[in-house]
């Protein structure tokens, strides 16, 4: 049970990274190698938020109401997931951008089949 | 508590695995934005709201309209 | 009053202004990227002399430097700065009338944009920001690419796109790891926190920010990208990501190894000979595909990354003289390699095609290109009286004062590259000279906008050639400062 | 056997990365940044919700670069579609009760949104969430009024703004205060809506404008697709 507290949203997160790591280097579907970029992203925002958490923490805003004892946990990694989110929703919208004009120009989005540019 | 999270955590390795094997992309984008949904549900339960609320809107909302627009633009099935 | 926030503000405030400007005349935003940028170099002059005597360190929002951002202009990042706008200045001029389709007030934005990027992660002093800088560098490098819109471009901007943001997701784990690690993001601050840089927990962070840069900067294994990007995005973006992007690449890896982990050639040198070797590999690599190539700009793709390979290696080698030799041909590689673009950019105008059998007798035809473009190559084999003769000698007489025998293997493979080198760029002057080929080409030079600065870089590279001493001053307090990790600290925390 | 050579690949990385968390515990306190912030925070910076001061007033930098980092990428895109930035042209319209409905829903999206960004500062949400929330609300007029586009110039114009709004923000700052960013506004009273400084002008400036860029990159990929 320890080992399910500490370590839960690692494997949630690495998990996410693992697979989504694996959707881009085996899939050969341009789109799905996207959504294996998304994934991918999600897990490594999961992943800066779990490290910046705080066991019985209180999310880091202030209200009227007395705080008591309570920490908060850190907001730090928060502010940089914010910023990776956006950057992350920015590098999707260029490939999908990237994905409808090979499409437009191959006819199909299947890496294996476009081949111009060789070693 | 930490069951609850367990189990969404478990569905949500399991949607992205499914994102992962759907021939039919239509229905990996939508496992991918179920992954999106419960990690913002996660973000949730790591006490960052913020966080979570942008992972909604964004992951869950946003990245699956521009994917359903790009598929609708391209081809809706992994050959 | 001189803030080095400036170098990135100002260009960043010009790009935001071009889409009002050219509301009001579609022709306004050509001439719009030169005037930041020679703003930044007159800044980065005047940024000099202080940053010389002590790293000038501001900090953002005016907080101590651990618990804000801060910017940190040493010898090192003013040299690199002011190489970015000067190298970027020129090419903006070139491409004042090189780019004409499609809506070139994009182009011109997103030009600009990955110049700031750049400036950005060459000055600062805090890891995440490096990686948003580094974002900006490649998502406006991946536009680039695909700018022109034509099937090669997009194609090779897809690969790079992909390569590229894999790479940054490993950095960005990296970076968290350190986070946890360290609980800081400045750069200092992590760095005297760190102790061993060889224990387990922190070589995992330092493998999978090194892979992550690595892409950018096409060290070996992940440089797959590197020549369809390079030889299918329009010419004078291509002399800014071989001159500008990659090098920057390899500057911030430069910076992590010795800044933050502080590896040293006598306390943990095993990574520094892995790298030292990969950089050989790379370079190895590079040149033997250049030689089989016909299409020119692929082969000049392909001898950037042999030339990354070496400065790789030089820095590798962690000697004071090393790093002034790698610096000084990164130097003079983004000096040749901006002005070999530029120049068969026009040629290949003038001929229609990309292949190396359509440049002949083109010498007869453009004198003043083929002069140029022959003073580029000449200048990357290393041949005397040009820039990078100073530059190799430097990189093979540190490797020689090592005294360690597997750098003396390495050398004899970078000699063995410079001899492949030499191979193929003599036989594209061969082909331009001394080959008949159509005449039906127009006798025509150049535009003066676009001669200009290849007359510039020329000057430049023969001047640097001939007297050395010019820059190596310079170079060697940046040398100074990118090793001394102690100092580094000591500047930025106070 | 690339699925072998990938499995392989991924369970070394697997591994790396088991030997570097293990080190990271979950939810001790570890962080010497973080820390400060939460303690000083509030006084320094006078905002209620320390994830905005860090964002905007800490690392105001970041949220430069990262609001660069979407500008470029609806540069990018309209670039890579190659669209000449004239207005599109009327499609179908939609079915009566969609696009009346659309009409209802809209304005109250954008309150929402407006909502959100203007009170970064004192609760969660900011400038990119409620920017989102606008953009979805642009989303939804797209699908009941079909034939309505935005005019590609007011949103090129609201973005160049805000983006110019956020770096002279920064660099009066650095001219009164000396540092870019520097707060040149009192904190106020804490938990009102005008306090914190600068963090209200900020966050409403990049409201308008990861709006405006959203909503012009779906728009741009909705384009043309007959």
């Amino acid at each position: 049970m320890t080992f399910l507290e500490n370590y839960v949203f690692y494997v949630g997160a690495f998990g996410l990274v693992l697979i989504g790591l694996f959707t881009i280097l085996v899939k050969r579907n341009l789109i799905k190698a996207i959504i294996g970029l998304a994934i991918l992203d999600t897990g490594v925002n999961l992943f800066l938020i779990s490290v910046g958490y705080l066991a019985r923490g209180t999310a880091p805003i202030y209200t009227r109401a007395e705080q008591g004892a309570q920490p908060m946990v850190d907001p730090v990694p928060q502010a940089l997931v914010l910023t990776a989110i956006v950057i992350g929703v920015a590098v999707l919208a260029l490939a999908l951008a990237l994905a409808i004009r090979l499409y437009r120009h191959y006819g199909t989005l299947d890496l294996r089949k476009i081949t111009e540019q060789r070693w | 508590m930490i069951l609850i999270v367990s189990l969404l955590v478990l569905l949500m390795l399991v949607g992205a695995v499914a994102a992962c094997v759907f021939k039919d992309l239509l229905s990996a984008i939508i496992a991918a934005a179920l992954v999106s949904l419960i990690a913002a549900v996660l973000f949730y339960f790591l006490q960052a709201p913020d966080v979570a609320m942008a992972e909604a809107a964004v992951g869950a909302a946003l990245t699956t309209a521009i994917f359903v627009v790009a598929i609708r633009r391209t081809n809706r099935y992994e050959q | 009053m001189v803030n080095p926030v400036l170098l990135i503000v100002v260009p960043l405030g010009f790009a935001f202004l071009i889409p009002i400007l050219s509301l009001l005349s579609k022709k306004a935003a050509k001439y719009i990227p030169p005037i930041p940028l020679c703003f930044n170099i007159v800044v980065s002059l005047l940024l000099l002399p202080r940053a010389l005597e002590n790293p000038v360190v501001v900090s953002i929002g005016g907080w101590q430097p651990a618990f804000s951002i801060n910017l940190v202009a040493g010898p090192v990042g003013i040299l690199l700065s002011a190489v970015v706008a000067f190298v970027g200045l020129l090419v903006s001029i070139y491409a004042v009338d090189y780019i004409r389709e499609g809506a070139t007030d994009r182009y011109h934005m997103l030009f600009l944009l990955l110049l700031t990027g750049a400036t950005g992660v060459v000055l600062t002093g805090d890891i995440f920001n490096l990686f948003v800088f580094f974002e900006i560098l490649c998502i406006s490098s991946y536009a680039l690419v695909a700018y022109a819109g034509d099937k090669a471009g997009i194609e090779s901007a897809v690969k790079y796109l992909i390569q590229g943001a894999v790479g940054s997701s490993l950095l960005l784990i990296g970076i968290g790891l350190l986070y946890g690690l360290f609980g800081t993001l400045n750069m200092a601050d992590i760095a005297k926190a760190l102790q061993s840089p060889s224990s387990l927990p922190v070589f995992v962070p330092m493998a999978l920010i090194i892979s992550g840069l690595g892409v950018e900067a096409a060290i070996f294994p992940l440089n797959g990208w590197l020549p369809d990007a390079h030889s299918s995005a329009p010419s004078p973006v291509s002399a800014i990501l071989s001159g500008i992007a990659i090098e920057v690449g390899l500057y911030a890896i430069a910076r992590v190894v010795f800044t933050i982990f502080g590896l040293s050639i006598d306390s943990t040198s095993n990574f520094l000979m892995f790298l030292a070797v990969l950089g050989i590999l790379t370079l190895l690599v590079g040149e033997m595909c250049a030689l089989g190539q016909n299409n020119i700009k692929r082969m000049l793709a392909y001898s950037s990354i042999g030339q990354m390979g070496l400065i790789l290696f030089a820095l590798a080698m962690a000697s004071s003289y090393a790093v002034v030799g790698g610096l000084f041909q990164l130097v003079s590689h983004t000096l040749a390699k901006a002005l070999l673009f530029l120049t068969v950019g026009y040629m290949t105008y003038r001929t229609h095609s990309l292949d190396v059998s359509a440049l002949a007798g083109i010498g007869k035809r453009m004198p003043i290109t083929s002069l140029a473009f022959t003073i580029g190559a000449f200048s990357l084999i290393g041949l005397p009286p040009f820039a990078g003769f100073p530059s190799k000698l430097l990189i093979v007489r540190a490797a020689l004062a090592t005294k360690e025998c597997l750098f003396f293997v390495l050398i004899g493979g970078a000699l063995l590259g410079t001899v492949i080198e030499a191979a193929y760029f003599f036989r594209i002057v061969q082909v331009l000279y001394f080959k008949d080929g159509n005449t039906n080409i127009a006798r025509k030079q150049v535009p003066a906008v676009a001669l200009i600065p290849i007359v510039i870089f020329v000057i430049l590279i023969v001047g640097i050639g001939i007297y050395p001493k010019f820059i190596t001053g310079l170079l060697s307090s940046a040398a100074a400062e990118l090793l001394n990790r102690v100092d580094y600290i000591r500047n930025v925390l106070g | 056997m690339r699925k072998i050579i990938s499995v392989l690949l991924l369970s070394i990385v697997a591994v790396g990365i088991y030997l570097s968390v293990s080190h990271i515990p979950f939810g001790a306190p570890k962080t010497k940044v973080g820390g400060h912030y939460v303690e000083q925070g509030m006084e320094e910076t006078g905002a209620a919700n320390m994830v905005t001061s860090v964002v905007v007033i800490y690392r105001g930098f970041d949220t430069l670069g990262e609001v660069t980092v979407l500008f470029i990428a609806a540069v990018g895109l309209a670039a890579v579609l190659g669209i000449a930035g004239q207005q599109g042209f009327p499609r179908e319209p939609a079915s009566f009760v969609l696009r009346n409905a659309c009409v209802v829903i809209f304005p109250l999206i954008l309150l929402c949104g407006t909502y959100i960004f203007a009170h970064g500062h004192l609760t969660p949400g900011g400038g990119f969430q409620g920017g989102v929330v606008i953009a979805s609300a642009f989303v939804l007029s797209y699908l009941g009024g079909r034939e309505r586009r935005i005019s590609k110039r007011l949103f090129g114009s609201v973005e160049s703004l805000a983006g110019l709004v956020f770096v002279t923000t920064g660099l009066i700052g650095l001219a009164v205060g000396g540092y870019f960013l520097s707060r040149i506004l009192p904190n106020g009273r804490p938990y009102s809506l005008l306090s914190a400084g600068i963090i209200p002008i900020i966050y409403i400036a990049i409201g308008f404008k990861v709006g405006s860029e959203l909503a012009g990159i779906i728009d741009n990929l909705i384009e043309e697709t007959k």
